[in-house]
């Protein structure tokens, strides 16, 4: 099998197995829920294969598969991985068959569009990454959003009414400007040469005027930054968390966020190279101040989602805070953390919500000392816990390690010649860490530790089941912990050329 | 002229006057009513049948000069307004189709025909009444309800005043150019004195009443709501389409000035955004797409601000799209007493129900919304980029910006259906039958349109 | 003021008058008859234009008038009669369910 | 022997692994077996690496395990590297560390988690050996993360007692303020010399290459870390807290091993220091600060422990004052003391809470030499030891520094020397102190609880002499002359023997001033001690309350940090002007189709109006400039 044509596959077995759970009984949830895990599973192997296959230090895209789609405008159906999206295809492909094993016992309502839900979202979201035509990825990029409003607001809790509203509401209405631009750019480049194209790689080449740039780059980076979230587009966040299910908290922490993070990556920064580093400062520090208010929301939270949810926003910042420093470091360490954040997020969601699911409540009054009552379920949790704090040995480490020397790299020559303001930010961002163990640990302490009690008497500890989504997921963590070099080899070449994209606009600007 | 090619021209505007005739034969001879349903299914596949081949063999003729001719555009047009009738048909069937509806039905299609093919602002007239005037009686006929009458009379007194103004703007253009040709319609929109301007924008402002444009829109949600389902969604798609086409046509090459511009700015502009606030808190789902179709207008009228060659792509596309999904929405709503079935509240629960039906539903929202990969994103995309290559970026970025008000209203359909808890006591049943073939009919198409919208986009 | 000028300015004030008259007067058949007012006004003013330019199209569109607004009249009137076989009054106050 | 190292490494990893995942089902023995045979393992290991070295002739071994991270340009590997430095301190946490595991069998017999408990200490000695092993100041990190996190564990291992997760919490949150001072540190020294391999980096340094800015500017960084793993001023707040730790642990993570780390650190990046010497002076200060004023507050603490932890945080105090002066070397050799003493205190301690039933409160204790006679003695040793009474281990090492405070070429100065000599004496005045009201004088005890005072069991007693016996011989070895070809001696600023002699003498006689104080004030159950504090209550409220350094903590950071989060990010930003302008625009739109369905009246005229003023509007503009 050609890789081109496995990458196809990838994307479109969801698809596939999509329409054979249409054709399965809706009493028979087992079988429905058996066909969800063997077609993500087989997704899976899919995307490790690729990984493996995946050639490191090659320039440009991998696998490719370009046909012609709306010849009349340009548009492609173009997918290919690179280095920027490897990893998060395989994460995502990851992160697939976790949710369907973790949905086991708490989906039983409407179980058969639940897993339609679940294949649509990986669907969309394979596609968005996978995506090599702008038209393309714009059409993943907002489909995305109908599963996930679907998912929060039929599964979802109390306020899952309000919550999927906001979420759909507040990342469509960034969309709705990224589409103005998008729609602008379209027509660029159709005056630009005359044959329409809506490739990335054409797209790279426009070289529009700052001014220009500065303007497009404002309706993406919306766009964008409402899915990271940023402060101050954040509010969205917490309520969604809160609400889904914990497959749609996984799939919101673990894959969805990092879209908005690919996003600047893939396309924002280096589409519009000028208006990027004219945006660095406000990026920068909104990153930081992401990382800062995050965290301190975080800490006055109790419930257990909400901490989560808010300390995503934390986490997100680091990532942001790597893709402006715009040198390998940084962009490395910003890939591995949007990675680390993933795995390290799905998992506590997932942990949230087997606890959710023995004792119906998130409230962290209600609990205490667990590591007495569920000795299993706690470690796994204190190894997460852990992981999020960014200890060392865990994938969190690599990731804010990487980002923050990254910026630190960057921000040194310029505080020498007299520029202080990356300097501070990437001070407080290393002082970031502090915070985030700060609620991390107060959560891990109010949670496992002190006197044991829970809302429900004779709690079953970790069933073999949950044991072993955790335990796959843990060592996930400590792989990209200990061993993140063949992660980090892979992706090499799409950073640096990320990093060169930028680096010229900034070179020319000497120039000019 | 030669007879051939008086025959061949108006090929599908002669099958449906035959299948009027057709139709009235059979009523006459038959001593009980007949099943008009298949001469006028056949008649309406074999008018759009025409057109499509005419279109196919690049026929280009004027039987009429100065009166009436047809090209590629003309055709294009008439086959795609007269294969969205299909699903009406169907539609119509699953409630009540005796033959004076399908022959009022065929009769203001032939209007919408002539409109198409319209070279001179009289037979521009000619065909908007004969498309309008049926209609008035369309909507009275679901007289099972006493509101239909008023709503016919709202319709009827409004469409009425639209009649006069587009007659006064016709006065004026031909006191102002010497001359009823669209040609002469064009050399209004390019001058500038006094009698021309007064005859343009009244004619433009007759339209927009036809479309159902703010502030010209009154009597939309009104006559919607009163007219039974079929007839709903043939004046939301079909006649809206046809008279946006006619005015294209009608604008052919030409721009408007800077006067005129404001206006067909400014007035789709509100009305995108009137009719998506208002919809919002709609209770019936006619008059929720109603309010939804005011919008849509705005939208579609957006096309007219671009560059002469896009304007008929971009109306075409989005007519056949938008068409289809409301179509769509239509044949899936469950069966039941025509008042129980139109509350947005007897949706609630139904993917329980009908999950099929609520999937369909929601399809036809999200498209209806803009939202990809539905076709009607790629419609809205081609409309604002239409608008946008016309150097009108910022009014592009704020006609986005208010199709995004629309979000809402589709999504609370969806929530309904899918969200809310059903309701204790049922009334309706789900869709069969003739509605669910229009229902399938029409999925296939959009599903067409939605996944390869490169091949209708060719065809145009 | 010539006779043209004053023949249109008077079609013009018959045509508003008509719209106004729709607006004002609370009885349908009034109303429709406001409606042909209008519809008066664009006649006479299809006639001055007609006879000052020399276009007879001008002229076919004034009997295309007539059959129009006689098939509006023989439309309306039908409706007309099932309103107020259902409401029992001719004033359009009275028929204000739909709404909102 | 190549491999070795790692092997060292892995070690104890292996103990935390099969103990952590199998401990529990597999018995106490089985725990005992692996939980102390692999570190006794890992000293023997340390030993053979050891005598490699030497046989080298002191040539470091190098081991590369594998590449972490390939960045561009940047190599990150995972290599270990032992010199000297590294092979004492890896002695130390190996043989101390496997004591204490011994001694441990005997505490913490019966305990419920006790195969949690081996497992934890297990991962502690890991991550320490990563520490004092690891050839960049990566692995160093890592190793110094690790142990902050198995300190973390430990202290909070009984997490039932809220007070104590939340002691391990805190010792955890000040070690992370530390570790980004460590890492902003270890950033700029990669910036400026593009690699994190210390021998490189101190090779760098010493080249002269470096502007002395940023070698202050990395020196006081790194020191930020060392303040936080070694309770220096201003992040010293966390080791009383936590003695709420078993005590064994108190007395390898929180006396012996970890703590010093920061010592390590500083030793191990002589080459910066010595390109910068303002930071070297602020190490000095703070260090002699931290060693004063801890030790003032050893003085009136009740708590046996607490009161082993603020000596501990003086001790460090006086070693961070030998690196601040340059006797690099001095101040690992006072380590390698304090490591034995301290172990030995705390172990004793450990040993008199054990036969006391968990009673930790000194004024409820006295007169226990005769019932707890091993205790006791091995106690007195290491109370001598400290207090710097020759021949023991603490004078040779303590008057190795107070010379070099005084005479260091590196910012030796009198006043360094004076507040050293005087917190030299209340070192012993306090330590004697305790053992005066612990061991001697009548009893206090509650009678139920003196009922069942009780010697300890073998395994750790036998630890305790053990300990004792190195309290007593550590200090003959020669370890400054050891260490002297990687570490050496600063310059003198004068070289004079006799005042050298002087000082000797002068230091025996504080000790033995403060030996005689506390025999006066507390010999006669402690009245004298109670009238100074009646006479000085004020001082005495302010040394109990240790400066109030937790409430201002509390109060400038804690509460302040807590009240932005809550009023201003949580109330005032999201709620209020994020989501309260969210939810305006929604009214907003609410209200907006409110207004639109109310013109919709249902009144053809109102129709009818709507189509004329729209008419009209439109022919206005059209003919506004006609």
């Amino acid at each position: 099998m050609s890789e081109a044509l496995a990458l196809n596959l990838l994307l479109f077995l969801p698809v596939i197995g999509g329409v054979l759970l249409l054709a399965l009984p809706e009493r028979r949830a087992d079988l429905v829920r058996g066909l969800a895990m063997v077609v993500l599973l087989a997704q899976l192997a899919l995307a490790a294969w690729l990984y493996l296959r995946f050639q490191a230090g090659v320039p440009g895209l991998q696998f490719e598969t370009r046909l012609p789609w709306i010849p009349a405008w340009g548009v492609h159906y173009h997918i290919a991985l690179d280095g920027l999206n490897l990893l998060l295809v395989l994460l995502t492909a990851f992160l697939g068959p976790i949710v369907v094993a973790g949905a086991f016992t708490s989906i039983t309502k409407d179980v058969k569009l639940f897993h339609g839900m679940v294949m649509f979202i990986q669907f969309t979201m394979l596609g968005t990454f996978l995506a090599q035509d702008l038209f393309l990825f714009y059409v993943f990029w907002e489909a995305m959003l109908i599963p996930m409003f679907l998912m929060i607001g039929i599964w979802g809790g109390e306020r899952r009414i309000y919550a999927t509203l906001k979420f759909f509401l507040y990342t469509a209405f960034g969309s709705i400007l990224m589409l103005a631009a998008i729609i602008y750019l379209a027509h660029t480049v159709l005056s630009a040469d005359g044959t329409p194209s809506f490739a990335f790689a054409d797209l790279y080449e426009l070289g529009l005027g700052v001014q220009v740039q500065t303007l497009l780059l404002a309706a993406f980076a919306l766009s964008f930054a409402i899915k990271v979230p940023m402060v101050p587009l954040h509010t969205w966040l917490p309520d969604a968390h809160v609400e889904a299910p914990t497959a749609g908290s996984v799939i919101l922490a673990g894959v969805l966020l990092k879209m908005g993070t690919y996003g600047f990556l893939k396309l924002g920064f280096p589409l519009f190279p000028d208006a990027a580093l004219l945006a660095t400062p406000l990026i920068m520090t909104l990153a930081v101040i992401s990382i800062i208010y995050g965290a301190g929301l975080a800490l006055v939270q109790d419930d257990i989602k909400k901490i989560i949810a808010y300390s995503s926003v934390s986490h997100l910042g680091y990532v942001m805070l790597g893709l402006v420093t715009y040198n390998l470091l940084g962009v490395q360490g910003a890939i591995i953390q949007m990675v680390s954040h993933g795995l390290v997020a799905g998992g506590l969601f997932l942990m949230v919500g087997m606890i959710y699911e023995r004792c119906h409540s998130r409230d962290l009054a209600d609990y205490g000392g667990l590591a007495k009552l569920l000795p299993a379920y706690s470690v796994f949790f204190m190894i997460l816990t852990l992981a999020a704090i960014g200890l060392p040995t865990t994938s969190g480490f690599t990731g804010e390690f990487l980002v923050l020397l990254g910026a630190f790299h960057s921000a040194w020559p310029q505080f020498e010649q007299g520029v202080s303001y990356p300097l501070v930010l990437a001070s407080l961002a290393v002082l970031g860490i502090v915070l985030g163990a700060l609620y991390m640990l107060r959560l891990a302490r109010r949670l496992l530790f002190g006197e044991a009690r829970a809302p429900v008497a004779g709690l079953r500890d970790l069933s073999l089941r949950e044991m072993g989504i955790l335990g796959v997921l843990v060592l996930a963590v400590f792989y990209i912990g200990l061993f993140p070099n063949d992660f980090l080899q892979k992706t090499e070449q799409a950073a640096m050329e990320y990093q060169e994209r930028i680096l010229a606009a900034r070179d020319g600007e000497v120039e000019r | 002229m030669t007879p051939e090619g008086l025959f061949v021209a108006a090929l599908p505007e002669h099958l449906l006057l035959l299948g009027i005739l057709a139709i009235l034969v059979i009523d006459l001879v038959s001593d009980r009513p007949r099943d008009p349903f298949l001469p006028a299914l056949v008649t309406v596949l074999a008018a759009a049948g025409a057109a499509f081949w005419l279109h196919r063999i690049g026929y280009v003729g004027a039987p009429f000069p100065g009166q009436f001719s047809v090209g590629s555009d003309a055709l294009a047009a008439k086959a795609v307004l007269f294969v969205l009738t299909v699903p009406v048909l169907f539609l119509a069937r699953a409630e009540r189709l005796d033959s004076r509806v399908a022959m009022l039905l065929l009769a203001s299609l032939y209007g919408a025909g002539l409109m198409l093919s319209a070279d001179s602002l009289l037979m521009l007239f000619f065909g908007l009444e004969l498309l309008s005037l049926p209609l008035y009686a369309l909507v009275v006929l679901a007289f099972r309800r006493p509101e239909s009458a008023e709503a016919a009379m709202k319709y009827l007194v409004l469409g009425g005043v639209g009649t006069a103004v587009l007659l006064m703007g016709i006065s004026l253009t031909l006191g102002s150019t010497g001359g009823l040709s669209v040609e002469d319609f064009r050399a209004a929109l390019a001058a500038d004195d006094f009698l021309a301007r007064g005859a343009v924008v009244l004619v433009v402002a007759a339209f927009m009443l036809k479309a159902a444009v703010v502030p010209f829109h009154a009597w939309a949600p009104d006559a919607y709501e009163g007219a039974s389902v079929p007839v709903t969604a043939y004046m939301a798609t079909i006649v809206k389409g046809a008279v946006i086409l006619a005015l294209v046509r009608l604008f052919g090459d030409a721009g408007a000035g800077p006067e005129l511009l404001a206006v067909l700015v400014a007035l789709p502009l509100l009305s995108m955004v009137w009719g998506n606030l208002a919809a919002m808190r709609q209770q019936g789902f006619r008059r929720l797409i109603a309010y939804s179709s005011i919008a849509h207008a705005g939208y579609l009228f957006f096309a007219l601000l671009g560059a002469p060659e896009g304007r008929f792509e971009a109306v075409t596309f989005y007519v056949i799209v938008y068409g289809l999904t409301n179509m769509l929405a239509f044949a899936c709503l469950p069966k039941g007493e025509d008042w129980l079935r139109d509350r947005l509240d007897s949706l609630k629960g139904l993917y329980h129900r009908d999950p099929r039906a609520a999937i369909l539903i929601a399809v036809a929202m999200l498209s209806l919304a803009g939202i990809p990969p539905f076709p009607g994103f790629v419609a809205k995309f081609l409309i604002f980029r239409t608008v946008m290559e016309a150097g009108l970026v910022t009014v592009a970025v704020v006609g986005l910006v208010a199709s995004y008000l629309g979000i809402y209203l589709y999504l609370r359909v969806i929530q309904y259906m899918f969200m809310s808890p059903e309701p204790a006591r049922v009334h309706t049943q789900p869709a069969t039958g003739f509605a669910a073939t229009a229902a399938l009919l029409t999925l296939a198409a959009v599903l067409l349109v939605g996944v390869f919208p490169g091949v209708v986009l060719g065809w145009l | 003021m010539d006779d043209t000028t004053f023949l249109l300015a008077l079609s013009g004030m018959l045509f508003a008058l008509g719209l106004v008259g729709v607006i004002v007067r609370r009885n349908l058949l009034v109303m429709l008859m406001f409606l042909e007012l209008m519809l008066n006004g664009v006649i006479l003013s299809l006639v001055v234009f007609t006879q000052m330019l020399g276009a007879e199209a001008g002229a076919v569109l004034v009997f295309l008038v007539f059959v129009v607004a006689a098939a509006e009249i023989a439309i309306a009137v039908p409706i007309l009669l099932l309103l107020v076989r259902t409401g029992r009054t001719l004033d359009p106050g009275a028929y204000a369910g739909l709404k909102g | 022997m190549n491999g070795l190292l790692t092997l060292l490494v892995l070690l104890p990893l292996a103990g935390f692994l099969v103990n952590g995942l199998l401990g529990r089902r597999l018995g106490p023995v089985f725990v005992n077996v692996v939980g102390v045979g692999l570190p006794l393992a890992a000293f023997g290991v340390a030993v053979w690496a050891w005598r490699i070295l030497e046989a080298g002739g002191g040539e470091p071994l190098i081991e590369t395990v594998f590449t972490w991270a390939l960045v561009g340009e940047h190599v990150f590997e995972v290599s270990f590297y032992l010199d000297r430095l590294s092979a004492v301190m890896a002695l130390i946490v190996t043989g101390v560390g496997a004591l204490i595991h011994i001694y441990s069998i005997g505490y913490m017999k019966g305990d419920e988690s006790y195969a949690r408990y081996f497992a934890y200490l297990n991962l502690f000695l890991f991550f320490m050996l990563l520490l004092v092993l690891g050839r960049s100041l990566l692995v160093l990190f890592v190793g110094w993360e690790g142990v902050g996190l198995a300190s973390y564990l430990l202290i909070g291992f009984w997490f039932q007692d809220v007070d104590k997760a939340r002691a391990g919490r805190k010792a955890f949150i000040t070690n992370r303020v530390g570790d980004a001072g460590f890492l902003l540190g270890m950033f700029l020294i990669f910036t400026a010399v593009g690699t994190l391999e210390m021998d490189q980096i101190n090779e760098a340094f010493a080249g002269g290459l470096i502007p002395v800015g940023i070698a202050t500017a990395a020196g006081i960084l790194l020191f930020i870390g060392a303040t936080g793993k070694s309770a220096q001023i201003p992040l010293h707040v966390w080791l009383p807290d936590a003695m709420a730790g078993p005590t064994p642990v108190s007395a390898l993570i929180h006396a012996a091993t970890m703590v010093t780390a920061g010592v390590y650190l500083v030793a191990r990046m002589s080459g910066v220091y010595l390109e910068a010497p303002a930071a070297s002076t602020l190490i000095a200060v703070i260090g002699l600060l931290t060693a004063f004023l801890a030790a003032t507050i050893a003085l009136v603490q009740t708590d046996i422990k607490k009161v082993l932890a603020y000596s501990t945080i003086s001790q460090l105090g006086f070693m961070f004052l030998a690196l601040g002066v340059g006797a690099y070397a001095v101040a690992v050799f006072h380590l390698f003391t304090h490591a034995f003493f301290k172990a030995a205190l705390f172990l004793g301690a450990g040993s008199v809470i054990h036969a006391l039933n968990g009673e930790q409160d000194i004024r409820r204790m006295g007169g226990l030499s005769r019932r707890i006679p091993w205790t006791s003695g091995t106690f007195l040793v290491a109370t001598a030891a400290i207090a710097g009474l020759p021949p023991l281990a603490g004078f040779f090492s303590k008057d190795e520094i107070l010379w070099f405070a005084l005479a260091s070429g590196q910012g030796g100065a009198f006043w360094l020397w004076l507040l050293g000599s005087v917190t030299a004496f209340l070192t012993a005045l306090y330590m004697f102190r305790l053992y005066w009201l612990v061991f001697l004088g009548r009893s206090r005890m509650a009678p139920e609880v003196a009922e069942h005072v009780h010697e300890s069991p073998w395994p750790m007693t036998s630890v305790l002499v053990v300990l004792a016996v190195f309290s007593v011989i550590a200090g003959w070895f020669a370890l400054p002359q050891y260490l002297a070809p990687l570490l050496p001696a600063p310059d003198l600023r004068f070289d004079w023997p006799i005042l050298h002699w002087a000082l000797i003498v002068f230091a025996v006689l504080v000790a033995v001033a403060g030996l005689v104080a506390a025999g006066v004030l507390y010999g006669n159950g402690g009245r004298r001690a109670e009238a100074i504090e009646r006479r000085f209550a004020r001082l005495y409220r302010v040394l109990a309350g240790k400066y109030y350094v937790d409430e201002i903590y509390e109060r400038l950071l804690q509460r302040p940090w807590l009240w932005i989060s809550d009023r201003v990010f949580l109330r005032l930003g999201d709620r209020i002007l994020l989501d309260g302008s969210l939810h305006g625009l929604a009214a907003l739109a609410r209200r907006g189709a409110e207004v639109l369905a109310r013109v919709q009246t249902g009144s053809l005229h109102w129709y009818a109006w709507m189509t004329l003023l729209g008419l009209v509007a439109v022919l206005i503009w059209m003919w506004r400039y006609v």
